[in-house]
């Protein structure tokens, strides 16, 4: 889509600095320690993987730092890789396979502790470091040549390595700022506090070059950018945290930022209603936020309604997304068909019920539920991000008032986000709660198995307390696909078992907006914000 | 004077022993299991609970945990974040040139203006000036610092384009964070900054200098009634001094005993009236994490705060007092 | 030419219970180097009456609402502010009653000295000093030098009353006011300043009006004496031929209602029954007239003026052969005055009448 | 009046064993009496550093029916007499023995029962009532403390007292603050007679008011004292009103008694140098007779009762001291209290020595010692000023009679 | 000899039903003191019949409906939610005035008790008690209500708890202030010397006399309670449920809307900062009303 790539008679221009309001500070400069949305975009514009996302699409694989795709060996447990040749990491020293070997086996290699639990994106990956990770091993035969041993296949590496925190960092740099100390606290380079060039040291068309906690990160043009048809025209792209999501409107009203990485929903039509602004298209979301509940027999010792699938379906059919779309995220959504957001890898469109209050009561009959005293807790974070949940309150309180209007009696209930509402959740105490994921990389493995549904240790997980051996069969069968055809199949399989048994509700998948003053130029959305600003420019 | 000090030091050794006995317990007495789990949250697996439960001593006796907490504190150790891995001390030396910039921003405010309108209220009391300031200064107290905030960056930034609505530095220019003083880190970069600087200051100064504003407007307005009223600004007149004599030294200097006083409340309550204003205007000082770490539940980070705060609001007054004493032979001398 | 003349004065108060009628048509003179007593009880316009002469009556409740105060013939009330400020200080000084609190307590002894001395003199800091420290080995106080350095807190009430006449005598002023001086002092102290202030004031041959409410002060201390109540001077007379001859009820009363120390023991004491008048109702008739045992029908109508006790072909308001003045319809008669309540048979204070009742 | 008919009105006295052995027995005995007041500090912990010793050794004896006057400049300690007296604070030494009993440390329900007796009259009228209680709730306080009578009888007692000390019973129902400053004295005069008290300490009851209001209540406490046989403690700085009012006077000075005698003779003949300066300096309303006087001007000021002077307290001032050629033992010895003649005490070396000086012959205003009264006057027009040196003598028309 | 009687000693004022009856007409006689009253009357009048003049269930929204400006539908327009501005505006007066009024009667309830027992006790009670008052007064008072919602969690309830504590140390250090200062009156000594117990002294002399300055201390803090609470509103501690309507949350929830509908926070903000005033001038009134030295 890339809304903002409409190109002036003038043409793209050089120079110039972009402020960027984001919905908090970053937590690290070292992009393999991070995990949330704004450490990634500012990491998404310094450091580079061997692969990457098509600008604007949400699974299109492309190479990066690697001249093609690699080759994978028959049992899918060897990719190789062959590297551009004459990239230069941003403190001069140079990108080749041993560097790469060095960023995997550091990763691999993180100790217990603080270093293990921030690197959660290669947790993830993986399934764990060292031993008990998938990653056997890194062979770097020659200088332009990577190879990447799997212990085990696993249809989603690939796209898995797609993301910043597997960009590949300059050893030199690591080497020479501790940036393995184990304690995060007197890690430089983590901490950037060793100064300009000394963190975050990448390949990518920006560099990083001073962050002050709480106030702003800046980085400047990489003007040796390896990619000559991707060099940047920005002189410099700062970075302003803002705590309070009403401001930022305020601050790109005034012209005090060009650009709000998220803008809240609530200030769409302000935005779209001022001359000087554009809604920046980012077209699909990678997200998808649901109605979670918990499927166990009993939640906290007491009986529990939601184990009844018809009372999930009558739920399912007594909310009305369109409005909240509506009414919470400024239109800016889609009523979600799926736990996978469309745009995903091995997406499959399936059929959820929609609103209809009267098929709502119907499916409570059909389960021979009785329709008095159905009554429901509903847990709603405070303090949420907004790029999760831009209106968490609100949105519970609508939910709670069609509940009510289809014969439920709903308690609002509330906590912290983080921790409380998260661990409480984790935990299984919560049997019916908001709930947002954004993706990690757009597969459908990232939302079915990994976030929502996956068995541990053979039993379901707490927080669902979802049981459907099948379906676990099934996607477990897909992960481990060698092929992608193959894993497609088993992926549409296990969307086909889950929608049949409607474990929780999918509300919508939100289309994160963008807003920006509108001489800035040449911007290419992507839903999972994985966007690149080197084509941005300014019309001034 | 030295003695004078010496003993106001000594009477906060108690208050800051009580302080730090109830912080203490407040991180320990948190709802939600035990201290571990509470600073770890969504992480905690029994693993790391223990752990954490080790390297911080929650496993020890109660007085053994507060003689190492005392302990560490007087090495000047806070602890870290549990959020982001900083130690507490190295943040608030990021922190807090913000919130001091920010609250002296709102003190000249205050003091600038609130001096002046009390002295002419007082001058003309009972009259139409007399009531416009009595309208003002209650005003000034019965709204509330966001909404003040929100309204002045709507009108002046928003709609007008007149000042900055949020930060303390353009962050387009180019200025090192040497000190972390906006105005003196813009001054070192030279280029006339500083004037950004200074124009990022003026909304939310006067956002939060608004209680005060009202507060010293009235302690003025009354002062300066009192003590015109007293014998001694009688002889004064009677001595055939002129107005402005009488005015500036002999009201002036009695009224500014009671304002000192209530100058250095104030400060104290504006640095914590700083959070709600921090917040309205993305203001990155200490007002602004206590609330981001208060919703995150940093606590570690709260409890020192708090301690630091109280410190701080200790600090103030003791200069206010010795201040005071200045102003005041009777004290000075005795 | 008289060196004080106050004519007719009227000074009100506009507060938020009414108004208050301090004082209401006040009239005396004063000759240079003459010494006037201003006696009556707490709130009867004594130093309202004085701070009217100082234009310095509490703005804006205090206003100056008829009459003249002319001093060496010029009408104060008519003078601009800084003429008025030239004067102050300079030409006519106070004193008043708190020691404790008419010094700034901020400032010390030296600031206040000097900037009194360079308000009127051009002389350098180290002159007016110098003057400081002269004025004060002048009321007796040891180490001035040291002591000019010091806070008014530091000094016992005794000591500040003698910084204060030190001050007020800087300039060697024609007039001085002192506003009950001693008031607030202890009988031994109060005998060490009245001394000093007498001394003083005879050596420079300086006016004074000496306000107090202790008629043995004035008895001492004053060449002429004038009585005020609610407001009204009620009689004037030198000083011997007031205590001689008292010749209004409120004198005699105040005479008969304080034990003297060499009275005879058992001698009773014949109080004025009654309260002082509110003075935020406007004086209709006599103000004593309710407590006055003397009181005849026309006491309750209208205010008697102040007129000689005995016919004389000249009135003189000042000097040693100044005229007994009283103004009373029923003159107390010297054996009444002796006596302190009516003598004459059957006589019945007239009672209140209905009409004017309030 | 009704009141004494009430059946409390009666004498309230266990002790009381003869009538006659109680009449000679005073009914206030203090002996040594001292109450120092702690001067603390430091921060952590108070320290004791020191004492403001407001009575220093103390002994008086009120007899019943008599007005003992206690004069004194400010701060000598009067005030702490009075009060230790009636056992509001825990004196520091001494004994204090009321009608027989000594309170010198009783506590609890006895103390009560001696309060019962004893009642204080306060100098402030404004301070002195609770601003929140109506004229007729503070007069019947004390019955309901101590639980007298009840009811409608309470009310007609309270009614009784008002009449009493001249107020109009219906004023019962207004309070403090719409009563004059002598009209709220007397509430106080008649709270303090509630419980018809044996003794009553008059704490300056009259130095607050205006001059003409003093003299109604001065009249009114000797018209109560006849009525009901009252004894009085009655502390004043004036002399002229002590002297007017008192049977005996006892002059204190830092902490101290240094003299004690009838009021007659004070006057007439005082032997104690600071009582002699202390009545030259109260001035004489009468220009004919202040002409005559001559005044001892006390050089500086009263020391701290914190740091009193050794030896005599008075010898840093003393005006005849200097004259002796400043003898030693007023700086070495400390005088006591001895007996000059019968019932006059004074605590001077040198009291003999005082007898008959110009300043004591001046001050009485009598050429000489036990002279009869001489009065004297001036002729109109005398000069102004303090010190006469001399004035002329002779009988001259006065206007107040004597006698 | 005289002897006193009865006559021609008239009162000085004209005749009053008592000092609380003197005040509240001087009250009565304080234009903006019944300005302040009138605000306040309003607003608890609002709250007191918010069920009958609300035209909608305060707590029901129809989304389609949000947004809405002021009409005659919706007088004050609709938030969010489609929940009419007008009900909740009145139904938030409920929450606020209560949660603002409570949280200064714990303070002062706490308050009083600990400065009563300072103040009434003296010595090692008095000194124990006032450096536990020192350690809190150490503690900036929004600061402490923040760190106390934070402890105890959300909810009406804790919010007063929390406000209320943080005021407590400051009516318990006035009325210490106040006790210790008439202790020494003598009008307490007076009592004292008549043999009161110490009870007696506290709850009949003492405490009814300390109470005036509390009083307009707790008027002028009910002020800034309100305040407070749509501070912790603000930042994200109010009641919890978002169904509730408590002005400094609505306004709170609507700042996003500061363009498109700032009828949003207007209404709330008027409402707070006029009830504020309210407390305000009823609170300096009192003071007038009340302070002794306009008796004299
Ligand atoms: N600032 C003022 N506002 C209102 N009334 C005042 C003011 N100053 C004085 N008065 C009134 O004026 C009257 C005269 O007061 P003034 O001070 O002259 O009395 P005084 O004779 O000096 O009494 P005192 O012996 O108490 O000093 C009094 O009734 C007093 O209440
Ligand atoms: N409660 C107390 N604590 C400490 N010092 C006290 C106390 N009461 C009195 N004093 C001190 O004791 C000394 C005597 O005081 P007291 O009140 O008895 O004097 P007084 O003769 O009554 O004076 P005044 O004439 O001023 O009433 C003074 O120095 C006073 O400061
Ligand atoms: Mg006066
Ligand atoms: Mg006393």
């Amino acid at each position: 889509s890339g809304s903002g790539a409409t190109a002036s008679p003038g043409g793209p221009k050089t120079g110039g600095a972009l402020t960027v309001a984001l919905s908090s500070d970053i937590h690290y400069a070292d992009p393999s320690l991070v995990s949330d949305a704004e450490s990634l975009y500012v990491a998404n514009q310094v450091v580079e993987g061997l692969v990457g996302v098509a600008p604007g699409s949400l699974s299109d694989i492309i190479p990066v730092l690697a001249s093609a795709l690699p080759t994978v060996s028959p049992d899918g447990l060897s990719y190789t890789f062959k590297l551009r040749s004459g990239i230069k990491f941003h403190d001069g020293t140079d990108l080749n396979a041993a560097a790469v070997k060095f960023n995997y086996d550091r990763w691999n290699a993180y100790p217990k502790g603080d270093l293990q639990t921030n690197a959660t994106y290669f947790a993830a990956a993986f399934g764990g470091f060292g031993d008990a990770s998938n990653l056997a091993s890194v062979d770097a035969p020659d200088p332009s040549t990577v190879v990447i041993h799997l212990r085990h296949p696993q249809s989603n590496f690939l796209i898995s390595q797609t993301v910043a925190p597997f960009g590949i960092q300059s050893p030199t740099a690591i080497g020479a700022n501790d940036g393995n100390n184990a304690t995060l606290t007197s890690n430089p380079y983590a901490l950037g506090t060793n100064g300009k060039g000394k963190a975050m040291v990448g390949t990518g068309p920006f560099m990083f070059n001073d962050w002050t906690p709480g106030d702003h990160v800046t980085l400047v043009r990489n003007a040796g950018y390896w990619d000559p048809r991707a060099r940047p025209y920005l002189d410099r792209i700062v970075f302003k945290p803002f705590a309070d999501i009403a401001s930022e409107l305020k601050a790109l009203q005034s012209g005090a930022v060009d650009f709000v990485q998220a803008l809240d929903p609530a200030s769409v039509k302000a935005t779209t209603g001022d001359a000087n602004l554009v809604l920046l298209d980012r077209g699909s979301g990678c997200n998808v936020t649901q109605l979670a509940m918990n499927d166990a027999d009993t939640v906290g010792g007491a009986p529990n309604l939601l184990a009844n699938k018809g009372v999930r379906l009558a739920i399912a059919a007594a909310v009305n997304e369109p409005a909240y779309i509506a009414g919470f995220y400024g239109g800016e959504a889609s009523v979600a068909d799926n736990w996978v957001p469309s745009g995903a890898q091995y997406y499959t469109r399936e059929y959820l019920p929609t609103y209809n209050v009267t098929g709502s009561r119907g499916y409570l009959a059909k389960a021979g539920v009785p329709t008095t005293g159905l009554a429901l807790e509903l847990w709603y974070p405070t303090g949420a991000p907004a790029s999760v949940l831009p209106d968490a309150k609100g949105l519970a309180s609508a939910i709670a008032l069609d509940l009510q209007a289809a014969g439920f009696t709903v308690t609002l209930k509330s906590e912290a986000y983080a921790p409380n509402y998260l661990a409480d959740e984790a935990a299984g105490k919560l049997s019916m709660w908001l709930q947002s994921q954004t993706c990690r990389w757009a597969g459908a493995d990232d939302f079915l198995y990994s976030a929502f549904f996956h068995y541990t240790n053979a039993a379901p997980s707490a927080m669902f307390g979802y049981k459907n051996d099948d379906f676990n069969t099934a996607m477990t069968t897909a992960l481990s696909d060698t092929t992608a055809a193959a894993a497609k199949a088993d992926w549409q399989k296990a969307q086909d078992l889950v929608a049949a048994d409607m474990p929780t509700v999918p509300l919508l998948n939100a289309k994160p907006p963008a807003g920006a003053r509108n001489y800035v130029k040449g911007f290419v959305g992507a839903g999972n914000q994985i966007e690149i600003l080197s084509s941005v420019w300014l019309n001034k | 004077m030295a003695r004078f000090i010496i003993r106001r030091l000594l009477v906060a050794i108690p208050v800051l022993f009580g302080l730090s006995v109830i912080l203490f317990l407040f991180l320990r007495l948190l709802p939600g299991g035990g201290p571990a789990e509470a600073i770890l949250g969504q992480h905690a697996t029994p693993q790391l609970v223990a752990q954490i439960s080790a390297t911080e001593g929650f496993d020890k006796p109660l007085y053994e945990q507060y003689l190492t907490y005392i302990g560490r504190l007087l090495h000047g150790d806070m602890g870290s974040s549990f959020i982001d891995g900083r130690q507490v001390a190295d943040t608030f030396l990021i922190r807090f040139p913000g919130t001091l910039e920010l609250t002296m921003g709102a003190m000249i405010f205050a003091i600038g203006l609130g001096i002046p309108l009390g002295r002419l209220a007082a001058r003309h009391p009972n009259s139409w000036i007399d009531a416009v300031v009595t309208v003002i200064s209650l005003f000034g107290i019965s709204i509330p610092v966001f909404v003040l905030g929100y309204t002045l960056a709507f009108v002046f930034g928003v709609q007008l384009h007149w000042l900055p609505t949020f930060g303390q530095l353009d962050p387009r220019l180019d200025v090192d964070p040497v000190t972390h003083f906006a105005i003196i880190d813009a001054l070192l970069a030279g280029h006339w900054y500083v004037i950004d600087a200074v124009s990022h200051l003026i909304l939310p100064s006067i956002a939060l200098g608004s209680i005060p504003l009202a507060v010293f407007t009235r302690i003025t307005r009354a002062s300066v009634i009192d003590v015109s009223n007293e014998d001694y600004v009688r002889t004064a007149r009677a001595k055939g001094l002129t107005d402005r004599r009488v005015n500036d030294r002999h009201i002036m200097r009695n009224a500014w005993l009671p304002l000192t006083t209530v100058i250095g409340l104030e400060t104290g309550a504006l640095l914590a009236g700083a959070v709600l204003t921090e917040t309205v205007f993305t203001w990155n000082g200490v007002g602004s994490w206590v609330v981001t770490s208060i919703q995150n539940h940093d606590f570690i980070v709260v409890q020192s705060l708090v301690l630091i705060f109280a410190v701080i609001f200790m600090t103030v007054n003791l200069i206010v007092d010795v201040g005071y004493a200045f102003l005041n032979p009777r004290i000075r001398y005795s | 030419m008289a060196l004080l003349s106050v004519r007719d004065l009227v000074v009100r108060f506009r507060t938020h219970d009414g108004t208050v009628h301090a004082v209401n048509g006040v009239s005396f003179d004063l000759d240079a180097g003459e010494t006037l007593g201003l006696v009556g009880e707490s709130g009867c316009g004594k130093s309202v009456t004085n701070l009217a002469v100082m234009r310095l009556l509490p703005a804006p409740a205090g206003r100056i609402e008829g009459g003249q105060v002319l001093f060496e013939g010029e009408d104060l009330l008519r003078l601009d502010e800084a003429g008025m400020r030239a004067l102050r200080g300079k030409e006519i000084a106070m004193i008043f009653q708190d020691p404790m609190t008419s010094l700034n307590p901020v400032l010390t002894i030296q600031e206040q000295m000097v900037e009194t001395i360079k308000a009127h003199k051009k002389v350098t800091n180290k002159q007016a000093r110098a003057q400081a420290v002269d004025l004060l080995t002048m009321v007796g106080m040891s180490e001035p030098d040291r002591r000019l350095r010091d806070y008014p807190h530091q000094f016992s009430g005794g000591m500040r009353q003698r910084v204060m006449i030190a001050m007020a005598l800087a300039l060697q002023p024609k007039l001085l006011i002192a506003d009950e001086p001693t008031t607030a002092l202890d009988v031994t102290i109060q005998a060490q300043v009245l001394e000093l202030l007498s001394r003083l004031t005879s050596e420079h041959k300086t006016a004074v009006i000496l306000i107090t409410h202790d008629l043995g002060v004035v008895a001492g201390l004053t060449r002429r004496i004038n009585v005020m109540y609610a407001g009204f001077v009620v009689e004037s007379a030198n000083t011997a031929d007031l205590f001689a001859g008292p010749a209004h009820p409120y004198t005699v009363g105040l005479l008969h209602s304080m034990p003297r120390l060499d009275a005879q023991p058992g001698e009773p004491l014949i109080p004025i029954e009654g309260t002082p008048p509110d003075l935020r109702h406007a004086p209709v008739g006599c103000p004593f007239a309710p407590r006055c045992a003397w009181r005849v029908e026309s006491c309750w109508r209208e205010m008697p003026p102040l007129e000689p006790v005995r016919e004389t072909a000249e009135v003189q308001t000042t000097g040693p052969l100044a005229t007994h003045r009283s103004a009373c319809w029923n003159r107390p008669t010297a054996e009444e005055a002796i006596a302190g309540r009516p003598l004459r048979v059957d006589f019945v204070p007239a009672p209140e009448p209905v009409e004017v009742s309030r | 009046m009704t009141f004494s008919a009430t059946p409390e009105a009666g004498p309230v006295n266990p002790q009381a064993t003869t009538p006659a052995e109680a009449a000679n027995r005073p009914l206030m005995q203090i002996d040594g009496l001292k109450m120092y007041f702690e001067i603390t500090s430091g921060i952590l912990m108070s320290r004791h550093v020191g004492d403001v010793r407001a009575v220093d050794g103390v002994s008086l004896s009120i007899r019943k029916g008599e007005t003992v006057g206690l004069v004194g400049e400010s701060g000598c300690g009067k005030s702490t007499v009075g009060r230790t007296i009636l056992r509001l604070y825990r004196p520091t030494a001494g004994r204090i023995v009321f009608d027989g009993q000594d309170i010198t440390r009783v506590e609890g329900s006895s103390l009560r029962a001696v309060r019962r007796r004893m009642q204080m009259i306060f100098q402030d009228p404004y301070a002195s009532l609770n601003p929140r209680m109506t004229a007729a709730g503070i007069i019947s306080e004390p019955l309901e403390i101590h639980g007298v009578s009840s009811g409608r009888e309470r009310r007609d007692r309270v009614r009784d007292l008002l009449a009493t000390v001249g107020l109009d019973p219906d004023y019962g129902d207004r309070y403090p603050h719409e009563f004059s400053g002598g009209q709220r004295q007397r509430i106080g005069v008649a709270r303090a007679l509630a419980l018809h008290p044996d003794l009553i300490v008059a704490d300056e009851p009259i130095s607050a008011l205006d001059v003409s209001i003093q003299a109604q209540i001065i009249n009114l406490l000797e018209h109560l004292q006849d009525e009901f046989g009252l004894t009085y403690l009655f502390i004043a700085h004036d002399l002229s009103v002590v002297r007017h009012i008192s049977d005996r006077i006892a002059v204190m000075y830092l902490g101290k008694i240094v003299e004690v005698t009838g009021s007659r003779d004070l006057y007439e003949r005082p032997l104690h140098p600071y009582s002699v300066a202390l009545l030259s300096a109260v001035p004489i309303p009468d220009p004919a007779v202040e002409t005559r006087r001559r005044r001892i001007i006390l050089t500086g000021d009263v020391p701290s009762p914190s740091n009193p002077p050794s030896g005599c307290r008075f010898h840093t001032r003393c005006w005849l001291r200097e004259r002796l050629g400043n003898p030693e033992r007023c700086v070495e010895e400390e005088p006591v209290l001895r007996e000059m003649a019968t019932g006059h005490q004074v605590a001077c070396h040198f009291a003999e020595e005082v007898d008959g000086t110009a300043e004591q012959v001046q001050v009485t205003g009598r050429p000489g010692r036990g002279a009869p009264v001489g009065s004297a006057g001036a002729a109109a027009g005398v000069a102004g000023g303090v010190v006469a040196p001399t004035a002329p003598e002779g009988p001259q028309p006065r206007p107040r009679p004597r006698g | 000899m005289t002897t006193p009687t009865a006559v021609a000693i008239a009162p000085t004022a004209r005749a009053s039903r008592g000092l609380w009856h003197d005040a509240l007409r001087r009250l009565l006689r304080n234009g903006p003191a019944l300005i302040g009253l009138f605000f306040i009357t309003v607003f608890v009048l609002g709250a007191l019949l918010a069920p009958y003049l609300s035209p909608y269930d305060p707590t029901i929204g129809v989304l389609s409906d949000h947004l809405q400006g002021p009409s005659l539908t919706h007088l004050m327009g609709t938030d969010k939610q489609g929940m009419d501005e007008f009900s909740r505006v009145l139904y938030g007066a409920r929450i606020s005035l209560t949660v603002g009024v409570v949280a200064v009667m714990f303070g002062l309830i706490g308050g009083t008790i600990v400065g009563a027992l300072a103040g009434g006790a003296g010595g090692v009670v008095d000194g124990v008690l006032m450096r536990v008052i020192d350690v809190l007064l150490a503690v900036p008072g929004i600061l402490l209500a923040i760190g106390l919602v934070a402890w105890l969690g959300h909810g009406e309830i804790q919010i007063m708890l929390a406000v209320g504590i943080s005021y407590s140390p400051m009516f318990a250090r006035l009325l210490r202030g106040s006790l210790l200062a008439i202790r020494e009156s003598d009008y307490v000594i007076a009592a004292r010397s008549m043999g009161a117990s110490p009870i007696r002294i506290l709850t009949r002399h003492m405490l009814p006399n300390a109470l005036t300055p509390l009083i307009v201390q707790a008027t002028l803090a009910a002020a800034t309670a309100i305040i407070d609470v749509a501070g912790l509103g603000f930042l994200g501690l109010g009641p919890g449920d978002p169904r509730i309507a408590e002005w400094g949350e609505m306004l709170t929830d609507s700042r996003s809307f500061l363009q498109s509908a700032p009828y949003l926070i207007f209404f709330p903000g008027v409402v707070i900062v006029l009830s504020a005033v309210g407390f305000n001038l009823l609170g300096d009134g009192l003071r007038e009303a009340l302070d002794p030295r306009l008796k004299r």
